[in-house]
């Protein structure tokens, strides 16, 4: 029985360790001085929005990730807290209710909720293919529905709103945007945290436990049904925190927001971040948010790319970027990460070699026929071009090609280094 | 900008720079905010390229106030939050000059931001041209000193529109079809207050809402129409849901007259044309092409001829940049907060046939003679062509400026 | 009234054939393989665009040939190098692969074709009005279309019912290491399924192209409404698939036909003047209005009263 | 209700569309019993073991659980009241830790629920019982293990942990020792022998060896038929269990 009081031990330890505090306290001390780091109003609106999309993400992997949910329509949540939070900024704004704004995404989390465990009600009675159907089908009323109802929703241009004329909060107004980004900040620790700690709850257990093996969980007490329809609920209430930050950030809020193409910008951070992942999402709605900012600035078809990226993680590393990452974890702790990674080195060159061949193909043929008006003349990676020249192509493909079979060949070798590690770490 | 790596290096830059202030430049830099990838594009690029035209022209004539004029786009994704970072990214550029069009929740997000933004951030000024959204919203409860636009509004067209197809004697039977949102409710609510009030006789037969872009197939509906004996319909549909509703009508022989605001939009004279309905499309805009007045031909036939694969403009896009230009230089400044108070009333040719428009200081709405025209096989003379269908856009009535005031509730608030 | 219901009748079966036909492939790749295309529209595009750059160059009936079967060998390829590859991640995977493919050929049409719409007509040789009716002319490629997809729905019953073929790719999705063990080769009959339901979808694109909007967005916008199709009729039941497209077809096309609103309904009651001002929005608005949205709200009434669809099999 | 009577089935059927796969079965388990079922390959036992457990929906019969009807029950009811299953094909959450299987597994009957407040790993109770299940099946030096990767006889004793875990006082094993060789299939007799000291157990096996080693009552399923219900002595000497199972004098 010793053995066993030290498990129990190390399992009740595990949860208030050293290391967690520090992780959580690295994490504040992060989101306080980010602002100090990039001051610009870019830079702030940038994070203010990444911080919306972290609490976004995260909600959604509560199904996807979590509980093995497959969701269309999360969006909707999303876009009901941010009507229900412009609503109450409005009317508190014109009644002078004494509420400051940092109460408000409380408002948007009691839509968000409130639909989650209406939606939820009807959704959750089935799962897989039928679930992702259904929530398909309700995001598609939802919004049809959004411009019919003009009152709420306000139509197509949506319901504006003005953060500044609800109760100061210590002198602060919420005018500039570095305080709005200490808002969203503030609620991205809370939910961010809330949302860890559900995970580490016998809710949260069961739900892995619905994701791997629903019909069993059945057979040790659990009705999935409810399990599921708890789930969603509450990824429709932090959804709808997040609707409501976005409300406050943006003040603005319409039907777009609900639409199918932010259901799908959900999935696509979260499944490229990581679903198996905690920190997966949260590494998703960095990235794809950044993507959709700065690669749009880059190259008018940057939804390739990201497309392509998706593909390439549903296909090669069904993990996302934090299982990569993850995976590295008993390399490092068997100390041999010095002898991997320079496979990877060997991997990432021409790796990153058939990404530009690759990207210079698509640039090349993209502007030969859809920018044809802009001239022949591009500039790749700081090169010019004559897209009407066999060159470009050339080059394309020559890199790509090769890139891609040195690519493969090295990977392979890096398997092998990485499997090695492993064993001998076990050894 | 189209380098990967340097854009990524300068938006880490951008990212850290310490919020610089705008620096005196020596090129005036114009944000183009409007959609540049995804589903909106093919309309954005439209723009875009227009607006690059325009700037290649004014830099080869030495520049405004002797800048170099430089268009930076910025890709909205038709989204209006997306739109409002991008905004706040020119802003960081040092861009006080904003472009944008499409779509009225952009529109209204962008002006809405703007103007708190200049509220917020005294001597910020930053202004937003608008060249096609027309909700009315824009110019009556939601108008700004730091809004303008230049596209009639939906009430303007139709108060034009209804006073050309009141004098029509034939007309008895009217069907209104709409998309179900805001702006296709403001334009079959003012085709039915206006109709009502100039023409009692006519009977309003059908009043018809579908929603936006949903609709496959309208055969239904145009065997609605059909079945209802409407001699003429009036539409506020665009893109998709016109083109699609006119080839169903090509197609059950439906023969009636089309009153329309967009079916000079991309796509539609296609669908007209393979639907047969030969000068039975009629459009309200700011100007056609064929309108046989030289500037304007020349100048289009020299945009049309570059841009080949899309040749498609905005007439109202020459006025408001021409209109600018004058009154940057008029200021010398190109501060907005310089140069607004030069453009509020001011009187420009316009671009179509050169006549007489107004900047109306009350609401920043524009307004110009407008145009009524049908889609027909080319006649001697005509020399353009749309979406290279062999038929072209030929005038079928002018409407003076005089008859396109309209009152408005705009309330503004001054700095 | 007579007229009302004939015209809406007619035109409802139209429709609903036309559905049918863009539905079909899915639904047979579903019955065969399992999994939900998400990217079937897609493939319904890269038909209509190969088959209107055909129709341009040669012509429409060898368009009709062709674009299938370029579209079907990329299929194959997609199934051969994607989606047999994460297949054995499970279900959700193999949706999210598919989802991921909606964006790729989208911008990859977008490349080639442009984002405007393309200028596909009805060939000359059906561009006619095959009879009229109550002053509303029928066009002979209307018919065509129903019959195709009549023809499609009598040919792919006979070949999954009737054919040797039909039962080794049944049994297949069954037991596949069983009808692997008997000398079929499983994974090239996965690859070929996928293969004839995509054609399928493009011998929809290329029909359906020039009646609708041949544009890069066509996918996104017809996308949703064949998953209804597919879903209400009971996954992977093709006569259910059949049975919901004429269901849909017509309920659209009636509903087109009604003006009928709760303002109409409760007008005049006493309870009227209450709940006109509570719902003030939806008071006027007229089943003629919401008809395009009556899918969907049948899509989510029939999971949960009917999980298995209309003719469903598989309680999914 | 009888005395000592756990389980009682009486006429119970069970049909897929024409075929019946169950045909009136009536059986008894009583306190304190270890009761096994045998029968032919196809006899229904499987069959009768999701009907009991609320896989499946009875056509017709009872099944009286403690005098309480608990026919067409949700699993999840049946198993609240005390009854659990193992499952013949392994049937654990392969992504979860041993740890977490087991865990997951005791959480409902110590009154946990869907709590989504409370941190699990703080729960003194769940972990405490989580460890004696483990120590129970012999894998808490595996508790780290992802449940996927465990061996075949591992993976067994898992699912029986999983079984046990809920304090359940009612457990039905479907062939626990299948496909095990013979030292496995000591360990997990041995093991079976431990957990069901304090509960009733129901079992469907196929080795005779374990039957006649473990069971205190057999039944014979044959067709969908109990034809005999009886001591492992009696059993033996049964002359239609003989019959069903050499085939003498064929029916």
């Amino acid at each position: 029985m010793s053995e066993a009081t030290v498990i129990s031990r190390s399992v009740r330890a595990s949860r208030g360790g050293l290391t967690a505090y520090a992780i959580w306290l690295a994490l504040a001390l992060a989101l306080l001085l980010l602002p100090q780091l990039f001051p610009s109003r870019l830079a702030l609106s940038t994070m203010s929005l990444m911080g919306t999309m972290i609490i976004f993400a995260l909600s959604y992997n509560m199904l996807l990730g979590q509980t093995g949910l497959l969701s269309f329509g999360h969006a909707v949540f999303f876009g009901l807290g941010g009507y229900f939070c412009v609503h109450a900024l409005n009317l508190a704004g014109d009644y002078g209710w004494p509420i400051p704004l940092p109460i408000f995404p409380l408002v948007g989390a009691l839509g968000g909720l409130t639909f989650g465990v209406l939606f939820g009600a009807v959704a959750t009675k089935r799962a897989g293919t039928a679930f992702a159907m259904i929530t398909l089908g309700i995001g598609e009323l939802v919004v049809s529905l959004a411009l019919i109802l003009r009152r709420f929703f306000g139509g197509e241009e949506g319901i504006t709103t003005d953060r500044t004329d609800v109760l100061s909060f210590f002198g602060y107004s919420f005018g500039p945007q570095s305080q709005v980004y200490y808002l969203v900040a503030a609620w991205c620790f809370i939910s961010v945290a809330a949302m860890y700690a559900v995970t580490r709850t016998p809710f949260g257990r069961i739900c892995n436990a619905v994701r791997d093996n629903p019909q069993r969980t059945a057979f040790i007490g659990y009705d999935m049904g409810t399990v599921r329809f708890i789930a969603f609920s509450l990824a429709g209430l932090f959804a709808g925190i997040a609707g409501g930050l976005s409300a406050i950030n943006f003040e603005i809020v319409n039907a777009a927001q609900m639409g199918a193409v932010e259901s799908g910008s959900v999935i696509l951070m979260t499944y490229i971040g990581g679903v198996g992942n905690f920190a997966g999402p949260i590494i998703g709605a960095i990235l794809v948010t950044w993507l959709q900012l700065v690669l749009s600035d880059a190259t008018q078809i940057w939804p390739l790319y990201v497309g392509l990226l998706f593909i390439g993680i549903v296909m090669f590393a069904p993990g996302g970027i934090a299982g990569m990452l993850a995976m590295q974890g008993p390399v490092i702790a068997a100390g041999k990460l010095h002898r991997v990674a320079p496979y990877y080195l060997l991997a990432a060159i021409p790796g990153a070699i058939a990404v530009i061949g690759l990207s210079i193909l698509a640039e090349t043929s993209h502007q030969f026929s859809i920018r044809a008006a802009y001239g022949p003349s591009i500039t790749l990676y700081s090169l010019p071009f004559d897209v009407t020249s066999p060159l470009p192509w050339i080059v394309g493909l020559v890199l790509a090609a090769g890139g891609v079979w040195l690519f493969l060949r090295a990977a392979r070798l890096a398997r092998n280094a990485y499997e090695e590690a492993i064993a001998g770490g076990a050894a | 900008m189209r380098n990967l790596l340097t854009s990524t290096a300068l938006a880490l830059t951008v990212l850290a720079s310490a919020g610089l202030p705008a620096m005196a430049q020596e090129t005036l830099k114009i944000g183009y905010v409007d959609p540049l990838s995804g589903g909106g594009a093919s309309i954005g690029q439209i723009g875009m390229n227009q607006l690059n035209f325009i700037a290649d022209e004014i830099n080869a004539k030495g520049g405004v106030n002797g800048k170099q004029v430089e268009v930076v786009g910025y890709d909205n994704q038709l989204n209006p939050q997306i739109s409002l970072v991008q905004v706040q990214k020119a802003i960081d550029d040092g861009i006080q000059i904003i472009v944008q069009g499409n779509g009225s929740s952009v529109a209204v997000a962008v002006s809405d931001f703007v103007t708190k933004y200049n509220e917020r951030n005294p001597g910020a000024n930053i202004v937003h041209l608008n060249y096609a959204a027309i909700d009315p919203v824009l110019t009556n409860e939601k108008c700004s000193y730091w809004h303008f636009t230049w596209d009639a509004s939906a009430d303007i067209k139709m108060e034009a529109l209804t006073n050309f197809i009141k004098e029509d004697q034939n007309l008895q039977k009217v069907y209104l079809i709409s998309q179900d949102y805001s702006f296709g409710h403001a334009v079959a609510g003012a085709a039915k207050r206006m109709l009502e009030a100039k023409r009692p006789d006519v009977e309003i037969v059908g009043d018809e809402y579908h929603p936006l872009v949903k609709i496959t197939d309208f055969a239904p509906y145009v065997a609605k129409i059909q079945a209802s004996g409407a001699d003429t319909v009036i539409t506020g549909n665009w893109g998709q849901d016109l083109a699609l509703l006119i080839k169903a009508a090509g197609q059950a022989g439906l023969d009636v007259n089309w009153y329309t605001l967009y079916a000079g939009g991309a796509g539609a004279p296609t669908a007209i044309k393979q639907a047969g309905l030969e000068n039975k499309v009629f459009q309200i805009n700011e100007g056609i092409n064929n309108q046989g007045y030289g500037p304007a031909e020349e100048r289009a036939g020299a945009l049309m001829s570059r841009f080949s694969d899309a040749p498609v403009y905005y007439p109202r896009m020459f006025n408001m940049m021409d209109m600018v230009f004058a009154a940057i230089e008029e200021a010398g400044s190109d501060d907005p907060g310089d140069f607004i108070p030069k453009l509020e009333g001011m009187k420009h040719d316009s671009f179509a046939a050169g006549d007489e428009g107004f900047m109306r200081a009350d609401d920043h709405q524009f307004f110009q003679p407008l145009y009524i025209s049908t889609l027909g096989a080319l006649e001697d003379g005509q020399k353009f062509d749309e979406e290279h269908t062999g038929w072209g856009w030929k005038m079928a009535a002018a409407v003076p400026t005089e008859s396109t005031l309209l009152e408005t509730t705009c309330e503004m608030e001054r700095p | 009234m007579i007229e009302i219901i004939v015209v809406s009748t007619l035109n409802g079966v139209l429709y609903g054939m036309l559905l049918f036909l863009m539905a079909s492939g899915l639904t047979v790749i579903f019955s065969m393989m399992g999994v939900l295309n998400l990217a079937h529209a897609s493939f319904y595009m890269l038909g209509a665009f190969f088959g209107f750059e055909i129709t341009r160059r040669i012509g429409f009936w060898p368009a009709l040939v062709v674009a299938p079967l370029l579209v079907g060998a990329i299929g194959m390829a997609v199934e051969r190098y994607g989606l047999r590859r994460v297949h054995s991640h499970g279900h959700v995977a193999e949706l999210l692969f598919t989802f991921g493919l909606t964006f790729v050929i989208k911008e990859v049409v977008e490349m080639i074709w442009g984002k405007l719409p393309a200028d596909y007509r009805v060939p000359g040789s059906l561009d006619f009005a095959a009879f009229t009716l109550f002053s509303s002319d029928y066009p002979a490629f209307r018919l065509f279309v129903l019959l195709v997809s009549i023809a499609i729905f009598l040919a792919l019953l006979l070949v999954i019912k009737r054919t040797r073929i039909g039962l080794i790719v049944q049994a297949a999705l069954t037991h596949p290491g069983m009808v692997g063990m008997l000398g079929h080769n499983v994974d090239r009959i996965f690859m070929l399924v996928f293969g004839v339901g995509v054609a399928l979808a493009a011998v929809a694109g290329v029909i359906a192209g020039p009646i609708l909007i041949t544009q890069s967005n066509m996918a996104g916008l017809l996308g949703p409404i064949l998953f209804v199709v597919v879903v209400v009729g009971g996954l992977g039941s093709l006569g259910g698939a059949f049975a919901a497209s004429l269901l849909i077809g017509l309920v659209q096309t009636f509903a087109v036909a009604f003006n009928v609103s709760l303002a109409d309904l409760f007008g005049s009651t006493a309870a009227g003047e209450v709940l006109s001002v509570w719902l003030s929005d939806i008071w006027r608005v007229t089943v003629a209005q919401v008809a395009p949205i009556l899918p969907y709200l049948l899509l989510v009434l029939i999971l949960i009263f009917r999980p298995r669809g209309l003719m469903g099999t598989r309680d999914t | 209700m009888n005395d000592g009577v756990v389980l009682e089935l009486s006429g119970l059927f069970k049909s897929f569309g024409a075929t019946e796969i169950i045909r009136g079965v009536d059986l008894e388990v009583r306190t304190g019993e270890r009761h096994a079922i045998i029968g032919p390959n196809g006899a229904g036992k499987s069959t009768l073991f999701n009907l009991v457990s609320g896989h499946l929906s009875p056509s017709a019969g009872s099944i009286r659980l403690r005098g309480e009807e608990i026919a067409g029950m949700a699993p999840q009811l049946i198993n609240r009241r005390g009854l659990s299953r193992s499952f013949q094909i392994t049937n654990i959450f392969p992504r979860l830790s041993v740890w977490e299987n087991v865990r997951c597994a005791t959480l409902w009957a110590l009154g946990y629920k869907y709590s989504f407040w409370r941190s699990i790993d703080g729960l003194d109770d769940v972990n405490a019982r989580t460890e004696e299940i483990l120590t129970e099946i012999d894998l808490l030096d595996r508790w780290r293990t992802p449940a996927g990767v465990l061996t075949y006889g591992e993976q067994r004793a898992l699912e029986i942990g999983l079984t046990i875990a809920g304090n359940a006082d009612v457990i039905l094993l479907d062939e626990p020792t299948a496909g095990m060789s013979r030292a496995e299939t000591e360990r997990v007799v041995a093991l079976i022998r431990k957990v069901s000291e304090q509960r009733v157990l129901l079992m469907i096996e196929h080795d005779m060896h374990v039957v006649f080693d473990l069971a205190d009552r057999i039944s014979v399923l044959v067709y969908g038929e109990i034809i005999a219900s009886d001591t492992p002595e009696r059993i033996k000497s049964n002359a239609a269990v003989q019959q069903a199972y050499l085939g003498t004098e064929a029916a």
